[in-house]
């Protein structure tokens, strides 16, 4: 892990224009060196004259085709050719990607100069940050050979905590997504860096005349304290210019929650893991937003159960449509999003904050519940409001928490993380108010895609066309780019330096794990073009700020930047806790009314695979089933049962894939605030009655070949009036279906022995619940008397997955498909059923009556009202390893065995693709290559992939192997120590990516591991035990802690 | 046979319907019969239904082809439903292989007379069947190059195949049955093959059938030894058919699948497999002797015979379906009762019914003799039963794993359009044997037949 | 009627027919034997590389450590290809304008990797660990053969998987002192066999079940 | 016994009718002919008899080939899975003998079965296209409808004249030397 001495080796240089350049003219003769600097002075038109000039060079094809980003030899360009040879070279041949038959000559190519602390064959781990919204998530980067391949969480990292979550999981895929844009362009044509410097020297120059006054800067949130100086000094040197914000799915709510109940602009800090009530008004405090890692590990930290004495917390959701967090509660109530704010004014009211508002129909016991709940656990209760929700339901829950004493204890405020908090709305309003003046003449766009995103009835797009320059920095040529000048294409965070704040204020370094792999740069860079710095680098510019940073010097820097870098954090930098009491009275709101009872409320989140579009490309996340729906590669319009037999709406079961592949869905048009918008429509147990969801995100006119045209676009019905929650709307059948990929839709376990739930009184009266029922047969029960003759003596591998933690947040999904080289199968694979992924996560709704027509909430011929809140848990499946292994003894060639710790071993070179193994297997874990699904052409792809794992080709069955390939590693380090294997020490991809600590991996030999712990708790089981499988998965039944005074409806 | 009717060999059926229309001398039955292969000239027909069933397995060729370049992704199978058309023809067709052999080695031991002139072109549809069923267990694999690694070699891997799997045992149950099935048609056919030899006109047909009969000449050293070696056949023959499908049946029921774990199935698909190979064998005699007109060696007798065997393995296959659904329930076991009822209203009720109807409801026509006598209605029914026959099959294969153990990974199947290519393909290599069989080997044992006559002039005596 | 065939048929058909079957077998034999053969395995092909280098020199003769160039063999999978800079170590003082090394100069001056031809290929989805072999008692030479004596390298075993599994069952054979690993002449001494035991059991050896499950080479 | 070179093979002579010839063998071997052979179109049931051949052994030739399949299937499964590398199947002990017996069983068939049938051409000195009774013309119809009994030149009584006469005497017709070119 200590890697960072070669920092400025690993990077930095040997990525200069001059490099290139020489590396083109000794392969050619042609000065391509002077012919660059012809075209640098020339624009556009010329540009093509000059280069039919070159035409009778014999070498002008292959100048042509460096030149064109869109060619096929443009890659092995923009790396130059010796990066990759290094990079394939020494990992590639070894990871044994070659194919079969009389081995030919091949290459071994070494180093030159082999960087220090490298050795081959073994990974080095970098800590750096992913800078997301209003947070920095901390992580430990692998990289083979230098190239970054694997995410994991750092510990150390107070919004990490060692875990991640599914965008960090998939970040690695879009550092090598061959979509990326990869060049400066002006005007479509490609540009060299240099003449994009002239170009911002001429327009600096221009906006200097007028002190800016034309000159406007929009940006996404940003929380990195370089940047946000650069951008304060960019105004310092153009005093007119204004520096305007846009974060589509960021919350205005949070912001004016704060300044109306402290008079300013706070953030604010929660400690689930000291509240034994929480309270979520609409808040999806675990799924997203900031610090929702940490905020997850904290609060099922207080949910570990050792035995039926201990203690659990408790949550209360409150929610229109079901989202992880609603999923993990205690307590689940649908409201509409509007009713939210009426319960919270009402449980303000009963908590004696003035206001007389009256809790929404149906939910007043309810409330009486919760508000004796809270004063029960003074100081030690928790009220979050909903990043979507108005800012009056935040200063409510400022205020509630307040008034219970929490202030302090559970939550805490402190200054803003993110540089120049304003009301984005606002701002983005103002910005196109002006471009529409006319007054805006230079436009630098620094992320974002506002022309996707930016509220409808802005019509960000025609209003850019009055821009004269407008310059846009952003890792993805689309929507926006089209309609800028400029465009420089962004390095990925892995690519470049730069720092970040966390939630909490914690500053980290983000730092480069590999020199770009095209010509990208930084945020930083193209803010210096513009200012009197030009043509610093990113490193120089980091460290020049946080030597001039209050607190910090030349000095401290200098030896505090190892350690920095070590640690994936610059300690010390955490915000302090500002005492601030709320000066506000709910008394002082004026009374609102719920949207009227049978009026549809339509309401736009994020998407929780692709968030606001920004990782619409990105395959692993498209291909992901998101918690809830299980819907793949689409979104969808959510609505209830009800108020889908209500509008008669329906789905029905595709017999190509089924129920584990494709649905077909009533297609409908939303009329919204004037404009429409047709969607698949989604039936959903547990979402809030007429309120129907739209998700953003989705249908990218230009986000790259895998995410263009996915799913509908919600923004297009999003305006400014309306940015979360919408009424007036309306709904049409079209009459047409559309095939919607769902990886489970039959949500009912029809009385099987699948998933076990208790209330924490069940539990506490009969801690054994989980193994009744189901008749495990004896040791022994066998026709053949040899099972003897395999114990297990040495290690003894097993898995504890405790469904109390687990909120099916997924990110065990990605981090298995990142690390086990897992191939993108595309929509049409999923809708027969084909996905690949190792480990899944089913989604099951308990108190349902058995559906054996065995078909979903879309075609239950009778409306079923316990669909209307149901309780739904989580179950993620992995390969169970089973001891009695149904899938080996079918196997006709051995192709999956034994091993002597308990593996169910998958030798993938000796698999003729029977498919036996899957038919037998009880828990389909087992995954087919029904056709050749792995990318072999794409280089970039071949970079990403683990050299440690085999890369399975068509034909060939693959599951779960308990990452075999960790295993080997971490056993082979303790016998060359002549060690046994700590406990620990040897974790999974998917126990390292799970944030709620619910997947437990070890031996289970040893008396003293986690998951012997776990497996020798009660509420431990194994799935189907009667099958006497005896799988070394097992599970720990998930227990609900249920308030007594309400009776589950 | 049915309550009611006098025993076969009492003299008023005989008279009735002989096993071989009287009047035929051992020259007469040779000349009819060689002649069909020497001297009879190749008929429009002949050319015309060739022609089709060869188009037909050129059909096959290029579904295989493009199999072979893209993965058995092109059909329909998915997780969790692994096996799907493949799996259901092969069986189907391994099944309709049974009747030759049974035919011929059963009937044989138990000295049925009626069984001479059927028992020829019976085994070449064995072979035939045996065929395109050989070919599915190698192509529905993920990577067919690789399939030698199911056979028992000393590989440089060190690594042998894993003789628990059924898979395995259906390797070495279906080559040995081929094997044998192939040895016990060409020991009968020495004989036949010696008499074209000697009344071949044309050097090319003397030299090829010469070398075949492989200088068969009758003497009674040979007719002793033969007759001894043939005997044995039978007798090794009737276990191994018995145990074939058996075998077929264990791919199933060893497994742990609701639908497939169950003891009944060996029985029960043995006797499903002689059902539909009876019915494939009228399928095919049918057209033959009229065809040929060789309705004076294939009687109404066996016609009649062959449908009380289809009537009597029907009931046995009805009876299996029954207790399918009595051990179900009687065991209780909660997942075979559930498959149950989805046989009858899951998705694929529709599937099951049809197999009810065409299996169990339409061969009870075969209890009167009028149907039994009635050309049309058997030739029908042979195509129904054979269809019934290929459904039991899908629904067993598909239905099973639909819907087995864990609700969220449940999914339905549906066949491509490769599945149906790759199955019709079959069909069309299948009678393209039929087709050149007739034409260049003795679809009826002559020396057999010849046998039949001196029975018959005896019992005339 | 006239004979058909000659006397001389009755001979040719049998031989033919129990002929035909000797030929598939011998057909089979000579496959496997194939597959066996440093025709495939590439046994002992010598592979000529850019610069000529002689293991016999720098090893047999100067006596350079193993360990100087293939720095990861202990302590990686990959026992590693020496970068240019390690050559230039010494080569930028002796031979320093030997022409048979200009190809190590270029490569050091213009930063282009030498292309050394790859003489040890295991086969596909194999995963190798030098470093665990070393620590555990394998030495180079059992595997590499005595690479000292080598001017050119050529790969010694047929690196197939019975040769591997050949070692994974018979280990206490396989195995000498830590302090031997390096020793290119060492040579099994008499009382290998209990000696191996002795230090199988020193050394903490797996099994030979768990050295021959499929998880210990392939993943 | 001693090969009898000549170039008369013996002599043959043609019967109608099973029963015909089946008497005729009778009456050749009461009248000490040892090296008789007949020749029918098909089993002629009680000529063996007549003939006085032995019993064959065809029957333990197949016995022996099933043993063998047998014992080497079984033996080769037991061998493959517990000694020469044994792995845990899914739990199962490494001798799963009842998992084995279908391929035994089938190995057995196989064995037996081609004992039986190449047992059967071995003694029977098959292939053999060529032979002299081939050279009597009227031989063809030995394979239709004719019945033939030859007696060999091999028979120490054997001497042309007197052979055809006594064959003549059984009602033979088309009586002819077979020339042994």
């Amino acid at each position: 892990m200590d890697g960072m001495s070669e920092d400025g080796h690993l990077h930095d240089d040997n990525h200069d224009e001059a490099h290139a350049d020489d590396l083109t003219t000794q392969a050619y003769p042609l000065d391509l060196a002077a012919v660059r600097r012809k075209l640098q002075d020339k624009s556009g038109k010329q540009y093509w004259r000059t280069l039919e000039e070159l035409a009778e060079d014999p070498h002008f094809e292959d100048l042509l085709h460096r030149e064109f980003p869109r060619q096929a030899s443009e890659w092995d360009e923009s790396v130059d050719r010796r990066d990759f040879l290094k990079l394939m070279g020494a990992s590639l041949a070894l990871a044994g990607m070659a194919g079969c038959g009389r081995p030919d000559v091949e290459k071994i190519v070494p180093y030159v100069k082999q960087p220090d602390g490298m050795v081959l064959g073994k990974p080095l781990f970098f800590a750096t940050v992913m800078p997301f919204g209003a947070d920095a998530l901390g992580l430990l980067v692998e990289s083979h050979e230098g190239r970054p391949t694997k995410i994991e969480g750092n510990p150390d990292h107070p919004s990490s905590m060692g875990s991640t979550d599914v965008f960090a999981q998939a970040a690695v895929l879009n550092l090598y997504d061959p979509d990326r844009a990869q060049t400066v362009t002006n005007l479509g044509e490609i540009q060299s860096w240099s003449s994009f410097l002239q170009a911002a020297q001429g327009f600096a120059a221009g906006a200097k005349a007028t002190n800016g006054a034309g000159f406007r800067l929009l940006t996404g949130t940003i929380t990195s304290p370089t940047l946000i100086k650069q951008i304060q000094d960019l105004l310092k040197l153009y005093p007119q210019a204004k520096w305007h914000q846009w974060e589509p799915a960021g919350s205005d709510g949070a912001r004016e929650g704060a300044k109306l109940a402290f008079g300013r602009y706070l953030n604010t800090v929660y400690a689930p893991g000291k509240a034994d009530v929480v309270l979520s008004l609409d808040s999806d405090l675990f799924g997203a937003g900031p610090g929702h890692i940490r905020y997850t590990k904290e609060f099922t930290r207080r949910r570990k159960l050792t035995g039926p004495d201990s203690t659990m917390n408790r949550l209360y959701v409150v929610e229109p449509t079901p989202s992880v967090t609603g999923a993990t509660a205690d307590h689940r109530l649908p409201l509409r999003a509007s009713e939210v704010g009426i319960f919270a004014r009402a449980l303000a009211a009963k908590l004696g904050l003035g206001g007389n508002a009256s809790a929404p129909a149906g939910s007043e016991k309810w409330l009486e519940a919760v508000a004796k709940d809270l004063q029960q656990h003074r100081g030690a209760s928790l009220v979050v409001a909903g990043e979507q929700q108005p800012a009056e339901v935040h200063a409510l829950a400022h205020a509630i928490n307040a008034a219970l004493g929490n202030t302090g204890a559970t939550v805490y405020q402190t200054e803003p993380v993110e540089g120049n908090p304003v009301n984005h709305l606002d701002s983005i309003r103002e910005l196109c108010g002006d471009m529409d003046a006319g007054k805006v003449d230079l436009l630098l766009m620094l992320g974002g895609n506002p022309i996707y995103d930016a509220p409808h009835d802005l019509d960000f797009k025609s209003k850019l066309k009055k821009v004269r320059n407008a310059i846009r920095v952003s890792p993805y040529f689309d929507e926006t780019s089209e309609y800028c000048q400029w465009h420089v294409a962004e390095s990925h965070f892995l690519e470049s330096w730069s720092d970040a704040r966390a939630f909490d204020g914690t500053a980290s370094i983000v730092q480069p794990l590999i020199a770009p792999l095209y010509r990208t740069h930084s945020a930083h860079d193209v803010v210096a073009a513009f200012s009197d710095k030009q043509g610093v680098s990113g490193y120089d510019v980091v460290r020049n700020y946080w030597s001039s940073a209050p607190g910090h010097s030349m000095a401290s820097v200098d030896q505090g930047w190892k350690k920095w870098l070590n640690d994936g954090l610059i300690e010390g930098t955490k915000f302090a806790p500002v005492s601030a009491a709320p000066k506000f009275s709910a008394a002082s709101l004026a009374p609102v009314q719920a949207t009227p009872a049978g009026q549809i409320e339509f309401i736009f989140r994020p998407d929780p695979a692709v968030f606001d579009g920004r990782f619409a490309n990105n395959g692993w996340l498209q291909e992901l089933p998101k918690p809830v729906t299980k819907l793949t590669w689409d979104n969808a319009a959510l609505v209830s049962p009800k108020t889908a037999e209500k509008l008669g709406l329906t789905q029905h079961v595709a017999s190509r894939g089924g129920e584990h592949g494709q649905i077909l869905s009533n297609v409908i048009d939303v009329w919204l605030s004037g404009s429409k918008v047709t969607a698949a429509a989604w039936i959903l147990p547990g979402q809030a009655e007429d309120t129907v969801v739209l998700p953003l995100g989705y249908g990218r006119k230009r986000a790259g070949y895998t995410g263009t045209n996915k799913g509908f676009d919600a923004y297009a019905v999003r305006v400014s009036s309306a940015l979360w929650t919408a009424t007036g709307g309306e709904i049409k059948k079209t009459g047409a279906n559309y095939p919607l990929a769902c990886t489970q839709y039959h949500f009912n376990m029809e009385g099987r022995q699948i998933l076990s739930s208790a209330s924490l009184e069940e539990y506490r009266k009969n801690p054994n619940f989980a193994n009744e029922g189901a008749e495990a047969p004896a040791p022994g029960l066998s026709l053949y008397k040899g099972e003897a003759e395999f114990p297990y003596h040495g290690n003894k591998w097993a898995m504890a997955i405790d469904l109390n933690h687990c909120n099916g947040c997924s990110a065990c999904v990605v981090a298995c498909q990142s690390e086990n080289n897992i191939p993108v199968v595309g929509k049409d694979q999923v809708m027969r059923g084909r996905e690949m992924h190792w480990i899944r996560v089913d989604r099951y709704y308990a108190n349902t009556p058995s559906a054996t027509s065995g078909t979903g909430p879309g075609d239950t011929t009778k409306y079923d009202v316990s669909l209307d809140n149901p309780d739904t848990f989580f179950q993620p499946v992995p390969c169970q390893q089973c001891e009695n292994a149904p899938c080996e003894q079918v196997c006709p060639v051995a192709a999956t065995v034994h091993s002597a710790e308990g593996l169910n071993d998958m030798v993938y070179n000796r698999c003729i693709g029977t498919r036996y193994c899957s038919n037998n297997c009880p828990y389909k874990v087992r995954r087919f290559n029904f056709l050749r699904f792995q990318d072999w052409e794409t280089p970039q792809l071949k970079l990403m992939r683990n050299p440690e794992v085999t890369v399975r080709s068509r034909g060939v069955m693959e599951k779960c192997t308990y990452c075999v390939q960790r295993i080997t590693a971490g056993r082979i380090e303790a016998e060359k120590q002549n060690r046994p294997i700590k406990d620990g020490e040897i974790v999974t991809a998917c126990e390292a990516a799970c944030p709620s600590e619910a997947i437990v991996f070890g031996n289970a030999n040893d008396p003293n591991s986690r998951v012997s712990k776990l497996r020798a708790q009660q509420r431990n089981y194994s799935i189907l035990a009667e099958l006497n499988a005896r799988p070394r998965t097992t599970y720990l039944a998930a227990v609900r802690n249920l308030n007594p005074e309400l009776e589950k409806a | 046979m049915s309550a009611g009717e006098p025993p076969l060999n009492a003299p008023e059926i005989r008279r009735l319907t002989p096993v071989l229309e009287p009047g035929h001398t051992y020259a007469s039955v040779t000349d009819k019969i060689a002649s069909i292969v020497l001297t009879r000239p190749v008929s429009l027909g002949w050319l015309a239904g060739f022609g089709l069933a060869f188009s037909l397995m050129m059909v096959l060729m290029i579904s295989l082809a493009w199999l072979i370049i893209k993965g058995v992704g092109v059909w329909g199978i998915n997780i969790p439903i692994g096996w799907g058309f493949a799996i259901v023809n092969f069986v189907w067709w391994i099944g309709i292989g049974h009747a030759g052999t049974l035919i011929s080695a059963i009937l044989y031991l138990l000295n049925q007379q009626w069984r001479t002139s059927i028992n020829r072109f019976a085994e070449a549809m064995t072979l035939f069947a045996v065929a395109c069923a050989g070919i599915f267990p190698l192509i529905h694999t993920g990577r067919p190059w690789m399939a030698y690694y199911m056979f028992p070699y000393p590989s440089t891997m060190g690594l042998w195949p894993q003789f628990r799997s059924p898979l395995i045992w259906d390797v070495f149950a279906v080559s040995t049955y081929g094997t044998v099935s192939l040895l016990f048609w060409f020991v009968g056919l020495v004989p036949d093959l010696a008499t074209l030899r000697d009344r071949a006109t044309t050097k090319p047909k003397q030299i090829i059938y010469g070398m075949l009969a492989l200088g068969w000449r009758g003497s009674a050293h040979h007719w002793q030894r033969y007759q001894s070696a043939y005997l044995l056949l039978a007798g090794l023959a009737t276990p191994l058919v018995l145990s074939v499908h058996s075998v077929i049946s264990f791919d199933f029921s060893v497994s742990i699948v609701p639908g497939w774990h169950t003891t009944i199935f060996p029985p029960y698909f043995v006797a499903g497999a002689i059902y539909s190979g009876f019915a494939m064998v009228l399928t095919i005699a049918i057209p033959l002797r009229k065809a040929y007109d060789l309705q004076d060696f294939i009687t109404m007798r066996h016609l009649e015979n062959m449908a009380k065997v289809m009537l009597a393995t029907g009931l046995i296959v009805a009876y299996g379906y029954f207790f399918e659904f009595f051990l179900a329930f009687y065991s209780g076991n909660k997942f075979d009762v559930f498959l149950a009822t989805q046989r009858l209203h899951g998705p694929y009720a529709p599937y099951y019914y049809a197999l009810i109807l065409c299996n169990i409801l339409t061969p009870q026509l075969l209890w009167f003799q009028k149907m039994r006598t009635n050309v049309a209605v058997l030739f029908v029914m042979s195509l129904v039963i054979n269809t019934g026959m290929w459904l039991e099959r899908f629904v067993i294969v598909v239905i099973s794993l639909t819907r087995d153990f864990m609700p969220s990974a449940w999914g339905r199947y549906q066949p491509t359009f490769w599945d149906w290519s790759t199955f019709i393909g079959t069909l069309g290599l299948f009678v393209s044997l039929l087709f050149l069989f007739v034409r260049g080997l003795p679809a009826i044992a002559i020396s057999e037949m010849r046998e039949l006559v001196a029975h018959t002039s005896e019992d005339d005596a | 009627m006239a004979q058909i065939f000659h006397r001389s048929t009755n001979f040719i058909s049998r031989v033919s027919l129990f002929g035909t079957l000797l030929l598939a077998g011998l057909g089979l034999v000579g496959v496997l034997a194939l597959a066996r053969s440093p025709y495939l395995t590439n046994q002992r092909v010598v592979r000529s590389q850019p610069i000529q280098f002689s293991h016999k020199h720098h090893v047999g003769d100067d006596g350079i450590d193993c360990r100087y160039c293939h720095t990861g063999v202990e302590t990686s999978a990959y026992a590693g290809i020496p970068p240019t800079k390690t050559c230039m170590n010494c080569h930028s003082v002796l031979f320093a304008n030997a022409g048979y090394l200009d190809p190590v100069r270029d490569s050091f001056r213009t930063d282009q990797s030498i292309e050394w031809v790859k003489v040890h290929r295991l086969a596909d989805y194999v995963y190798f660990n030098h470093s665990i072999h070393v620590n555990k008692g394998v030495g180079c030479s059992s595997c590499h053969g005595q690479i000292n004596q080598m001017p050119l390298v050529f790969q010694a075993s047929p690196l197939n998987m019975e040769w591997c599994l050949d070692c994974h069952r018979n280990k206490e054979m396989n195995i000498r002192p830590r302090t031997e690993i390096f020793n290119m002449d060492w040579k099994a001494p008499a009382n290998q066999a209990e000696m191996g035991k002795q230090l199988a059991a020193e050394y903490n050896l797996r099994s030979t079940t768990e050295l021959t499950n499929c998880s210990t080479c392939h993943r | 016994m001693i090969h009898h070179r000549s170039h008369t093979y013996g002599v043959m002579g043609e019967f109608a009718e099973p029963e015909a010839v089946v008497s005729a063998a009778k009456q050749a071997r009461a009248a000490g002919y040892r090296f008789v052979s007949a020749y029918s179109p098909f089993p002629v049931e009680g000529l063996s008899e007549a003939l006085g051949l032995r019993r064959t052994n065809v029957p333990l030739l197949t016995f022996v080939g099933g043993l063998m399949g047998g014992l080497t299937g079984f033996g080769f499964q037991y061998w493959s899975a517990a000694i020469s590398y044994p792995m845990n199947i899914g739990g199962r002990p490494l001798n799963s003998w009842p998992a084995f017996i279908p391929v035994t069983f089938e190995l057995t068939i196989l064995g037996a079965s081609l004992f039986a049938v190449f047992g059967m051409l071995a003694l029977n000195k098959l292939p053999q296209p060529h032979h002299p009774v081939f050279g009597v013309a009227r031989f063809v119809h030995a394979s239709t409808d004719r019945f033939f009994l030859c007696i060999e030149s091999r028979d120490p009584k054997f001497h042309l004249a007197e052979t055809a006469r006594f064959l003549q005497s059984l009602h033979a017709e088309h009586v002819t030397e077979v020339q042994d070119d």
